[in-house]
């Protein structure tokens, strides 16, 4: 058997719809048809009445699921992409954050978001936002970069009494495949050394854990050992994982897919040179997406995200100094 | 409808004696609409105040000393000096504590009906209340349209005071009524007399027991004005004399009264002034005695999944 | 209409030959209305199309060749290959660049409306389209309340074909028709057959011409369906049989085509056909051979203001 | 004459209504009322037809300036609180930001925030935004600190030819005065030394300055000569004025009020880890809010953001180093 991220998304919500009878699905398109990328396929038929079409309504899509995780039950709503989530945002940050600390009632929600890019998709379906939701207090957001995550995790954020922001990433939907889904897993919170290595610590998430894993791969070609340290989720961060990784390697290449402009990247290397700033033998790196909207043609594209290229360039650079 | 005027009569002068934590918006006026929706619901329901809803608040059974409490800054208030004063809830007597943002509460409390109705609770409502001014947001919008297409048991109470702040109607819509709204949601709505309690008794309480009844939302638009400003620090220079003047500028809490005198309960009137004076200005003592936060003391972490979590094993 | 077709179904058979860039989502059986709101408009008016609109697009005067530059991935297209297909627009000619984000494109409209008002530019008539599903954003409810408000000359086109992707719109909205929603806004709306060519005409023509006049925001909504996928990734199979051999499923091409013909004007008509062909085909083969974007080549700035501005110093 | 912060931006919204009749004022209640807090006060009298209020629709009040921008007008849009901008934001991230880079358009105008914490405004009506704002490519995010720079600065955004994010910070509105406004002033992309000293560098920004600049006086008293420099603008970020200082002084501490995830503090550490990395005498170090909503009681609050206390007590262990 081959499972794939997006199958490993489907099989965990549908094992939270017959483990816990709180779960219940809602977005657009999720019901019969089984949602845009079919991440609900057949989850309607199997469990009726808690597989939910939405409306075109990304406010009140958050606004209901908040009102229902106050009432004890546990909504998992599916943004048709990442992008359009801006519309649900004023109820995600502002209400299901801030439940919790205002009332000390739970407010256990997920928030699944078909993030990132993929050729030829443009400035509005290519979006990654874990960077504004990072910010904001009263949320987890979680970025899982492998089919056996993508399962354990969003498993673990559906059980969680807090608000979840999912970040699935659309490239790793159809390609990224397992033998089969994993039966225990490490927990959400920790950061994970996806290889390990001594050279250079590459810290990443999502998809850029496979370039950076590529770039990695290349470089020990070229005699140098990478350590990728996959953040799994970005928001709590595992400050120590990273650290620990840079006292082997004393140096460190934040890589995030998110605009430059204060990121994952930027927290990683902030919290690594206040807190790390003895292990570093070299000033800590950053490698982002450029500092426009995503480019709809591919050629463009790929010159703005990071690519396992353009890390293995950056990494040499960090060992050159 | 008493206990609330007095207490936010007495909040006003606490609020000018600079004695308040935070604004002051009150609903003087706005009494009768409010509190009818309070006193249309039962235990169990769902009510999601906004700022002019102390009358509704109480009748529905909010203690008045968790009013007092937020105002002046106690840790004991239901959120514990984290939010306060408008804000204030109490998810466990089903009071939503609202967020600023307008029209944020009509989704919310739609999910609460849809929550229940999954977990088989049934005969609940709820009631929502809001502006003329927020029924601009999209937030209203999406909504009422989202509990329409399920056909929750939800009462939106619009109090159309002819303001939003300074801002009069004519800038804020362009229907002749917002009444005229309900038929594009596809849902049922009627106006009311804001000034007139048995009115709004009347109407609310119709409202409800539709929406109990399983016919879907319900639209309610109660015309009334405002009679204070927008908060303490306004003056509400900005609402026109004829308005005023008119029979919609009425106080409910007057209307009131001489109903109570025709009826011959004129005594019980002046007891029942005397019982909320007390009771207020009890609480108002309670309260200040009370210990306020301290930062110290405080639990600082806004999720309560902390730090790692155990690992996940399959069962 | 026909140009609108062929070079629909041209991208439909280039997008299943993997020449596309990006996804292709069509207006087929769309197009009688959408180019009605395209002939309705003139020169100095403003067009803001949605997905379905190359009818539209085209009707007002959207180079076939910028077309098929967007779709095929040219850098002389209107959007140089940074955005692109159904996104493009071009603002010299009137026609907005849409967001994906529905809903939108309605108060931009507004807003580029505003701004000819207060620039004292006279007569001009904004145009919007979108779909039976985006009624249910926030975006839409206000924009249009702020079209009403303002009295802006605003045509809002709702095609309402049933479906929202696959949500039917008994689970999109609750009221019998989106056309009595108009009232709740205070302004005129005007029903159609989406699928007759010359009641499209007709009907457009008539709110273009109320809104120059001064009527305000006009809503226009028209009953079809879409003969195809969401987008071309989707078979569609969920739209019901029985709505599919309904009136309401009719081709509105085929409607013209009969029509044509019994006018006598069959020979007119294959020329036509002819004529789009061939113009469709030479679009497409230009914009095969034009030189695609170069990342080394690109301005990668998002503002136009680079790096620190002059001293300001008061003049 | 005394002249407050508030009553800058009043006076650099009327100069520029007269100047340039393009420029128009949308919000809520700014006509004849004059706004909540009076910014706008008489200006709908002055210049009629030009200062409208708005419906309470953040979203449609957003996507009309982008229209009206697009359309060759500057519009000047007021949030009531920069707290009620999320609901506005989707127009702003993904319209009024793509606009310039998808169509070569310019799209110029100005989003006025009435930002940050007073003592009881609570999670609400306290909120600073600069971080969701500068993280999307394509806005400038201005915060300023002083008197003059509210005035000029605002005259620089409304004229400037991109939409600019302008935070103006409430606790400043009333207290902060000067005795003239500027006819001259530093561009608004350049940060500004506010306190020279060689010890160590205070990065800091809108009403974070005056705390930094406290601390700075409390620290001169120990023998310390703090730095501090005010970014006045976040996005873009003046990296060279910040390295420059740093140079000097070999110690940085970044302050913000906004919370600790990726802000302007995180970005501003990570710059100077990253691009002066041989400066540094000691680990760069951030002060931030807390990680909770912006509390609605006072000693709450006096306890959840930084003051010129915490900031020294942060300075303290910077120069312990
Ligand atoms: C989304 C949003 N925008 C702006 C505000 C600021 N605000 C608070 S109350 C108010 C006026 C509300 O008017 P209305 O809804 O008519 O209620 P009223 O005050 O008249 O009772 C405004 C603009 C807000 N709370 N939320
Ligand atoms: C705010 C927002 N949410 C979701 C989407 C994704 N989406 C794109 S088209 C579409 C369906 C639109 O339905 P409708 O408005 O009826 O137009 P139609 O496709 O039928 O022409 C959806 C959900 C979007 N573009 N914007
Ligand atoms: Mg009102
Ligand atoms: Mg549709």
């Amino acid at each position: 058997m081959s499972i794939t991220y997006l199958d490993a998304i489907r099989a965990a919500q549908e094992k939270a719809l017959r483990d816990d009878p709180s779960v219940f699905i809602y977005g657009q398109d999720v019901g019969k048809f089984g949602g845009a990328f079919k991440a609900t396929k057949n989850l309607a038929e199997k469990y009726p009445g808690r597989v939910i079409d939405s409306p075109i309504s990304e406010d009140a899509m958050v606004g209901l699921a908040v009102g229902a995780a106050m009432e004890g039950m546990k909504p998992v709503v599916e943004m048709q992409f990442a992008d359009f989530s801006t519309v649900g945002l004023n109820q995600m940050l502002n209400h299901a954050a801030t439940t919790y600390w205002r009332t000390g009632r739970p407010c256990p929600m997920v928030l699944r978001l078909p993030s990132g890019g993929t050729p030829g998709s443009g400035p509005f379906h290519s979006q990654s936002m874990e960077t504004i939701y990072s910010h904001y207090p009263g949320l987890v957001v979680m970025t899982p970069a492998t089919v056996e995550d993508a399962y354990s995790m969003l498993l673990e954020a559906i059980g969680m009494e807090d608000p979840v922001v999912f970040c699935e990433h659309k490239l790793l939907y159809y390609h990224l495949k397992a033998e089969a889904l994993p039966s225990e897993a490490v927990p959400a919170f920790r950061a994970h050394v996806a290889r390990p290595g001594r050279d250079v610590t590459c810290v990443a998430y999502s998809a850029m854990v496979h370039e950076a894993l590529a770039a990695a791969e290349e470089l020990a070609g070229e005699g140098h050992e990478i350590e990728v340290v996959d953040l799994r989720t970005v928001k709590p961060l595992d400050t120590d994982t990273i650290l620990a990784s840079v006292a082997r390697t004393g140096r460190l290449l934040a890589v995030g897919e998110s605009w430059p402009w204060g990121g994952a990247s930027a927290e990683v290397v902030a919290r690594v040179a206040s807190e790390g700033f003895e292990l570093l033998d070299a000033p800590p790196q950053r490698l982002n997406a450029k500092d426009t909207p995503i480019p709809y043609h591919p050629n463009l594209w790929a010159a703005h995200r990071p690519t396992a290229v353009r890390i293995a360039a950056a990494l040499r650079e960090v060992l050159r100094y | 409808m008493l206990r609330a005027r007095f207490a936010e009569d007495k909040l006003a002068s606490l609020y000018r004696a600079g004695r308040i934590v935070g604004g002051v918006y009150l609903g003087r006026g706005q009494e009768a609409l409010s509190a009818a929706g309070g006193v249309a619901l039962r235990k169990g329901d769902v009510f999601a105040p906004l700022i002019r809803d102390m009358a509704g608040r109480l009748a529905f059974g909010e203690p008045l000393i968790d009013v007092m409490r937020t105002y002046l800054g106690s840790r004991l208030g239901p959120m514990k000096g984290r939010d306060g004063n408008i804000h204030r809830g109490d998810l466990a007597r089903g009071i939503l504590p609202m967020i600023s943002h307008l029209g944020a509460m009509v989704s919310a409390t739609a999910g609460v009906l849809l929550a229940k109705r999954m977990k088989k609770e049934k005969g609940s409502v709820g009631l929502t209340c809001l502006g003329d001014g927020a029924t601009s947001t999209g937030s209203f919008h999406e909504g009422l349209n989202v509990a329409a297409v399920e056909k929750l048991p939800l009462v939106v109470v619009v109090a159309d005071n002819a303001y939003a702040y300074s801002t009069p109607k004519d800038r804020q819509f362009a229907c002749a009524d917002l009444l005229d709204r309900a038929k594009g949601y596809g849902i049922e709505g009627e106006g009311v007399d804001g000034t007139d309690p048995e009115a709004c008794l009347d109407v609310l309480g119709r409202a409800v027991q539709k929406a109990r009844e399983g016919s879907g939302p319900q639209l309610v638009v109660g015309r009334l004005l405002r009679l204070c400003g927008h908060g303490e620090h306004d003056d509400g220079l900005y609402v026109e004399k004829e308005l005023k003047n008119s029979e919609r500028g009425r106080d409910c809490l007057s209307v009131m009264e001489k109903m109570t005198q025709d009826r011959g309960m004129g005594k019980d009137w002046e007891k029942w002034k005397e019982a909320a004076h007390q009771e207020v200005e009890e609480a108002v003592k309670k309260a200040s005695e009370e210990p306020v936060p301290d930062p110290f003391e405080e639990d600082w972490r806004a999720t309560r999944t902390q730090g790692a979590a155990e690992a996940w094993v399959e069962e």
